[in-house]
């Protein structure tokens, strides 16, 4: 079954991935929804992939993010609530093959889901999951999230939240996530770029990204977005060039210092917070025992494995 | 010396020749603590019986003790069908005098009793029993020396069974070899020491206890040598004679032996377990796993199960072949997790929300587990519908010998089907059963499927269509029942009409037939009925219904608040048949067949036995 | 004008001299965007009828797209009992041609079609119906400036229906007044201004369209104001009567307007409401406030409730008091969340593993979520369990007008047990109904009690003893039957005997009951028999279904693999009666008294019907 | 209901709290097994406390260490496996009297009741949890567990554990638990120290217990032990004396530093790691709201209230 990972060629020539292949049913979301951007961005980081169409899957949990996969033509789905990590981690380590991308919401992903982020990112199954963080509830219709702020006025605090939020890009660091990234829906093109980079990771990538829901929480993010006042900063990574300047850069491979980056005063910075190139993925250990199994046994048939082993039990 | 579970068997006359006297099965009970390695006792005896063609089903109790403490293992064996492990023992070897104080009751009159001298005393002028001392623990000494000597006595006393009962010692030698042989050498040898010794001491003692078990051919049998094990083995490798590869599971007893089997043999196969950080997760990735095309399993234990229901419930609206085992145990909540219970038939068949139409199975005995495990595979994949296996602690950890399976005709090719599809695949026809198109495969028509828990339309994409909904409920439903069509008779034994029909379902098979053939024996006109499908039924149970006076559904789980069973629920409400009641028990422990006779007897009229039997036939079913 | 869910009113003939017509009740169905705010044309309608000592029933769909969309509004209102939403429009307000396009088939043949002639061009020449254009949105915009407009047409819609049937305008203003209060100024007077513009356009062009409810004398009730609010509201409310303070959730449509409501008022009576990361915590922290002593609900709908199947096998287990919530909808699976569905009612009784008695009720209509919850709260406390409430969709979002309650008789006083416990104290004593000891009461005997999902010994210390789990499951078991034994005769409506017995289960009651008014119309002798309680059923069932030759049970869930629904499975099960049949459906939408009788009809022979009656009764059934 | 939170006084004077008193059943717990140690340390600190005995709640999840309130003689109870964390937050919220203490192992807590420990330490619940970990499933009879080191052979992992595990107080520490220990079960005298500190924290205190497991993972934490040849290292915390020396001592206030404790090499140190006594407990914040409604409402009674709601909905 698992073969050694691999991540799979481009498709080979014939017709190109285009947007215009990708799209599949007219997005529910509102008018003006986060979520729409970051749709766009995802068509244009198949485009430039051009893995075999085939191969793509899009799964997601419960909630308007996790409508995603139904406006993205590939094969895919749509599961449970909280749960579709696990799922997708049955899908990448069921076959090599495929290129798993999931997306979900903060209450997806943090309130429900929040054990299942930790387990599937500790064992580094190769994946790239997608978290479009608006803080709060939107297809239920704002309820608190785990990411909501203190204050912030919803059907469940009706006067204002009062449970200490969750530090979202904290929780992924410390997940054990071999890529931590973090980007904004009205940032297209730096959208583009870490999806490229988490997508082309080989291990457990996410990307956790502001989007915001304009029906239920307008303006949330206005303190990153320059046109409404707000600063956009960009994680400075080091170039490796030797230069002076260079030393004070954020090297994504310090876990210490992608945790004071999370520890930033909001907005923070956008961009990659830590890589972790070494670290074997689950894929890869799984084939190993796999292999060394075959060795032991000589590459038996599995009638010869099961005879034999029958014959042991007389 | 003649088991009460088989009255018919002709006990020859004692000898004092030292001839051995015939006999047709026994049962010996082994009580000790479970550091004193009794099981493997058991489990050689359950092997050479296995080797020898003898039929064999042992029994034991896990201590509720973290740390070890009472324990027991009972085996019978003998020649012929052995159904249950016996109600009562024929033989009891007790360790200590807390063994012989908590078991000597299970001892039936007339039967052995052999202690361990340096540390049991029995009760004085008890003359119920034949009372065999034997100082095990300093005999062992002797033997192999003070140091290892709680490693021995286990092995001394297979010695001594072995004299007793005149068993094969070269095949003895031989599994006790083949057991310690990785180990080193002083091991083996130790053991050989201990059995020779143990099989030495009664020569000289108990010339007068000498037994052969009847020699009966086995022609009826495949040939093929029989194998031993237990019952989460036999559904384990079953899975992987069905050409199951993947799954993903988290730790719970009963069920932990089936994933740890899994765990270390798929990578053989090619395949992989995942131990998940829960039952949720679990069923999640191995519905990932199922979606690539390679069908899996998860399974658990009741509260496990109870975690699983929403997934399950996604499984059944998504359509996706899977896999579940619940090796049931006493409930509810953490309940009794050492005992047995058959509780969960409701919710393996209700327990998620809306219209979750899905298959339940259940296999009989351990044999069945390995085939059920094969069918269910097949089910799975040939409807596109998680299917239950609803297995128990009796089956899990009792070891039976069975004809070892004619591999070359059961082996299942594993290989998912990622050939393209046609331009006009969809995933959900409402005219055809779902055939998923796993990722890695092309479609045709360029339109990739979706799989989803929302109601759908054909592609898979969502609706609020009042028409769909109604369509696509009766699509679900209908499948099954297109399988329901499909499945064999149910075995039906004894009398095809008469008084009174027994139905089992799961483990308690055995004591059902065995239950039988005493109530047949006593001139009583009825049937047993076995179900291993349980959801659907297969068809034609109203016909064999009508041929009985009362149904009489036998399983191990609560009377409920309107005095009948879960199967027998079932049953009432689908063929609203007043005649079918409930004989049902929450001890913890499977039936005895005591027990089951004298529930019949409850129900029994004298209008239903003749008049010549009312008389013998009331007593003896009381008594019995 | 009058409806056809009640032929029986005498409908006074067209005037031209502009005096109103007298009618019996209205079915209007507003057709529009859920932005246009026609939900709250419907809340006024609504509050007014209430106010008017009319009945009222309301009905809604909301859209399946997050971002709004077309959306409709159903009000039935009317003098004396309204059971349903109605099958057909009297009257149909169309805004936009999607409206009009989408709708118009509900409109009754004779009805009146109302459209805004901005927006809506009807079919050429259908005269079916009364044709009747209104400028809306010019209309609204030259009473208020078109600022505002959008706020502004459903206000303006409220006018001319005022006109049209002569409601009391005097309340009506004060209501929006009370409504627009909290607001500036402009927003009052603009929305008066709205309201006058649309009730003095009639007077001016539809001088034949004038109607006035009878007056009925509501001699008969309580006398007490009525009051007009959603089923869910009731729940909640209901809960706050009993005492209830204490409650977690997590958010699910449609269950999470009770918990936002409860969020919103426990803190004033000193309580509170936890939202949880999942509904798995939501239960824990539910079960740990009842376990202080404070009974405590949680809730959710399918998909939740599945997840909290082992927490709820625990308090069963455990013995403790708590209330349950399923507000259900379409299933399996995530299924059509904002549909209704009555398929939870097996997994409400066998979802979890083991065998888990506990109490399961359904509210009929929206008074009878708050008194169901009332009844819910003292069950939980006497018994000492777990009691799930089955509500619905439709329950849960439809308007009604009831009698204030009496709350000085209601009121409960939630404090807690904390007084000492004399020596013989134990937590599960096998002769008693299990009275926990809440932390802070202290222990006379210095034994404190352990609370566990094990089974377990009198003082809650676990035991493996055989003896222990069947006395302890006889325990849990017989405490429900007992409730059993308490429980109220069940409502039964209609003759006592007779050819058909309807059977009903929450929100199917008033279909129900209006379906037996027509067939008794039409000369069948039939009964209407409803159960607010489930498990376990009332006694004394038995005695009432002989007297029918056939009972017909009618609920919004699957005919499943055996050919019927969920209830009647139960039914089934326990009376061993084939009489007992199924009339279900599957179209997530609440039961047309139409389909009712439909499916009665199916059933029926000539020979249910008197040889006079056949031929009337037969025909009509059918059509109708 | 809820008043505002008190830790309430110790007991009047009469019969004090003894060990004698406090013990229940004998412990079924593998002779030798780490938490006997834990039980009696336990037994020590509620002697030290002397809370009035039924004011003491002993709440548990599933596993051998969560028989725990079996053998602890006051109110308590056995729940099902990793909830006890939400079910013991019901009893803190639900009566400010109590003192409530949670015990369980390292499955139930960090595998599946991972997320609730997030949820209930963020929004700072006054209770304290101890976790005994013996890095392996024990009541099961040896799986690998989040805890278990890579390579570690088990049940199911008989070719050794190669999941990357956790880092138990890195967890602990991003869980937003507002006071973190580490502690030893060969270590008594640490253990009454750290657990009674624990005990008298306002708010959600968790202290991790290395507990060896003899029956399936012997000498686990050796490394830890000096008679075994382990080292037995203390967090030196500040003592703020303005010594030159104090200045490096750690400083249970910092996140970041705590953080670094977490991130030393195997087996770390031991003691405090992170405290915060700013931060409202949940149990107060609740208390607040209901103050504020109630000023709002001028004190009005239940009957009052709901009749003056009901009366609008007419
Ligand atoms: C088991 C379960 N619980 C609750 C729900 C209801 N539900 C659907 S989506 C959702 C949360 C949505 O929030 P988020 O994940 O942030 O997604 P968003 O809609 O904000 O994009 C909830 C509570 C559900 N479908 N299933
Ligand atoms: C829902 C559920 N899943 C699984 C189990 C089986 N189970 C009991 S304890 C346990 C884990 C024990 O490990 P840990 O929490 O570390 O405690 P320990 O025994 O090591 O002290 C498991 C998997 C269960 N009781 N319930
Ligand atoms: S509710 Fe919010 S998150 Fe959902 S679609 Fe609308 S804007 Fe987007
Ligand atoms: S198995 Fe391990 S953890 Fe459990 S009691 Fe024995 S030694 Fe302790
Ligand atoms: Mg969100
Ligand atoms: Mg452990």
């Amino acid at each position: 079954m698992s073969s050694v990972a691999t991540l799979s060629a481009p498709a080979p020539a014939g017709t190109p991935l285009t947007k215009k292949i990708l799209t599949a049913d007219h997005p529910t979301w509102c008018p003006g929804c986060g979520d729409f951007a970051v749709l766009h961005s995802f068509y244009r980081v198949l485009e430039k992939l051009q893995y075999p169409h085939e191969k793509i899957v899009t799964f997601a949990g419960i909630g308007c993010s996790s409508r995603f996969p139904y406006f993205v033509n590939t094969h895919g789905g749509h599961y449970i609530h909280g749960r579709a990590l696990p799922f997708a981690a049955g899908i990448s380590l069921g076959n090599e093959d495929l290129h798993v991308f999931v997306f979900g919401g903060d209450g997806d992903g943090f309130s429900i889901g929040g054990n299942h982020l930790v387990h599937t990112a500790r064992k580094n199954v190769r994946l790239t999951y997608v978290i479009m963080d608006n803080s709060v509830y939107g297809l239920t219709k704002k309820q608190t999230s785990p990411t909501s702020p203190i204050g912030f006025k919803t059907k469940t605090d009706p006067a204002g939240a009062i449970d200490q939020p969750i530090n979202p890009m904290r929780t992924l660091l410390n997940s054990g996530a071999t890529f931590v990234a973090r980007s904004h829906a009205t940032q297209v093109n730096h959208m583009i770029d870490v999806m490229l980079r988490a997508a082309k990771h080989d291990g457990f990538s996410v990307v956790e990204i502001l989007s915001e829901c304009v029906e239920f929480y307008e303006g949330a993010f206005d303190a990153s977005i320059p046109r409404k006042g707000g600063t956009w900063t960009l994680v400075d990574e080091k170039k490796h060039d030797g230069t002076p300047e260079d030393a004070n850069r954020h090297d994504t491979s310090d876990e210490v210092a992608a945790f004071k980056l999370a520890q930033q005063a909001w907005p923070g910075s956008f961009g990659v917070f830590y890589e972790n190139k070494a670290r074997k993925t689950k894929n890869a250990l799984e084939a190993e025992l796999v292999t060394k199994a075959r060795e032991k046994t000589k590459q038996a048939t599995d009638l010869a494995l099961l005879q034999a082993t029958f014959a042991r039990m007389r | 010396m003649v088991s009460p579970n088989t009255p018919e068997t002709p006990g020859g006359a004692s000898s004092v020749s030292g001839a051995p006297r015939s006999i047709h099965d026994v049962v010996i009970r082994l009580a000790g603590n479970s550091q004193d390695g009794i099981q493997s006792v058991g489990g050689f005896l359950a092997r050479l019986a296995g080797r020898s063609d003898q039929d064999i089903m042992t029994y034991m109790t896990i201590p509720s003790t973290i740390s070890g403490g009472p324990s027991i293992f009972q085996v019978r064996m003998g020649t012929g069908d052995i159904l249950s492990a016996g109600d009562r023992a024929d033989m009891l070897v007790a360790f200590y005098q807390h063994s012989y104080d908590a078991h000597i009751s299970s001892l039936r009159p007339g039967g052995v009793l052999v202690y361990d001298s340096d540390h049991v005393k029995p009760a004085e002028g008890d003359n119920r029993f034949t009372h065999v001392a034997i100082p095990i623990t300093t005999g062992t000494v002797e033997a192999v020396g003070g140091t290892s000597k709680d490693k021995g006595k286990n092995i001394y006393t297979l010695g001594f069974i072995a004299r007793i009962f005149d068993l094969d010692v070269q095949k003895l030698a031989a599994l006790i070899k083949e057991r310690f042989g990785g180990k080193n050498e002083d091991i083996v040898r130790n053991a050989m020491l201990a059995f020779d010794a143990g099989y030495a001491w009664p020569q000289n003692n108990l010339r007068d206890l000498f037994f052969r078990f009847e020699a009966v051919d086995r022609a009826a049998t495949s040939g093929r040598p029989q194998v031993t094990m237990d019952g989460n083995t036999a559904l384990a490798f079953g899975l992987l004679a069905a050409g199951l590869r993947h799954g993903a599971g988290y730790p719970i007893t009963p069920w932990s032996s089936i994933m740890e089997t899994l765990r270390a043999e798929l990578p053989k196969y090619g395949g992989l377990f995942v131990q998940c950080e829960d039952e949720i997760a679990a069923i999640s990735t191995a519905l990932g796993f199922s979606y690539t095309g390679k069908l899996a399993v998860t399974g658990s234990a009741g509260p496990g199960l109870s975690l699983k229901m929403e997934a399950l419930g996604w499984a059944t609206m998504a359509e996706m072949p899977l896999i579940v085992v619940n090796v049931q145990r006493g409930g509810p909540s953490t309940g009794m997790p050492t005992n047995v219970e058959q509780s969960d038939l409701m919710q393996a068949i209700y327990g998620s929300h809306g219209d979750t139409p899905r298959v339940v199975l259940a296999p009989k005995n351990v044999e069945d587990c390995f085939y059920i495990a094969i069918e269910a595979c097949r089910i799975a994949r040939e409807y596109s519908t998680p299917v239950l296996i609803l297995t128990d602690m009796a089956l899990a950890s009792r070891i039976e010998a069975f004809d070892e399976p004619d591999f070359p005709k059961l082996m299942v090719d594993p290989k998912p089907d990622l050939s393209p599809r046609g331009a006009d695949y969809k995933p959900y026809p409402l005219d055809a059963i779902t055939r998923h198109a796993p990722p890695g495969a092309k479609i045709g028509s360029g339109k990739y499927p979706t799989v989803t828990g929302l109601e759908h339309d054909e592609l898979g994409h969502p609706t609020g269509s009042p028409k769909l909904h109604m369509q696509m409920t009766a699509k679900r439903r209908e499948k099954i029942k297109t399988l329901a069509t499909t499945l064999p008779a149910p075995e039906l034994n004894g009398d095809d009409a008469g008084n009174v029909l027994l139905v089992t379902w799961g483990s308690t098979w055995g004591p059902g037939l065995e239950a039988l053939k005493r109530i047949n024996g006593l001139g009583l006109k009825a049937g047993h009925l076995h179900l291993r499908h349980l959801h659907p039924f297969p068809e034609g149970l109203e016909a064999i219904f009508k041929n009985y006076r009362r149904i009489m559904v036998i399983e191990i789980n609560d009377e409920g608040l309107y005095g009948y069973g879960q199967l027998a629920m079932m049953l009432r409400a689908r063929y609203a048949n007043p005649a079918i009641v409930s004989i049902t028990k929450t001890d913890g422990l499977t039936f005895k067949v005591s027990e089951i006779v004298a529930g019949i007897d409850r129900y029994l009229e004298k209008a239903d036995l003749s008049a010549a039997l009312a008389a013998t036939a009331q007593s003896s079913l009381a008594k019995s």
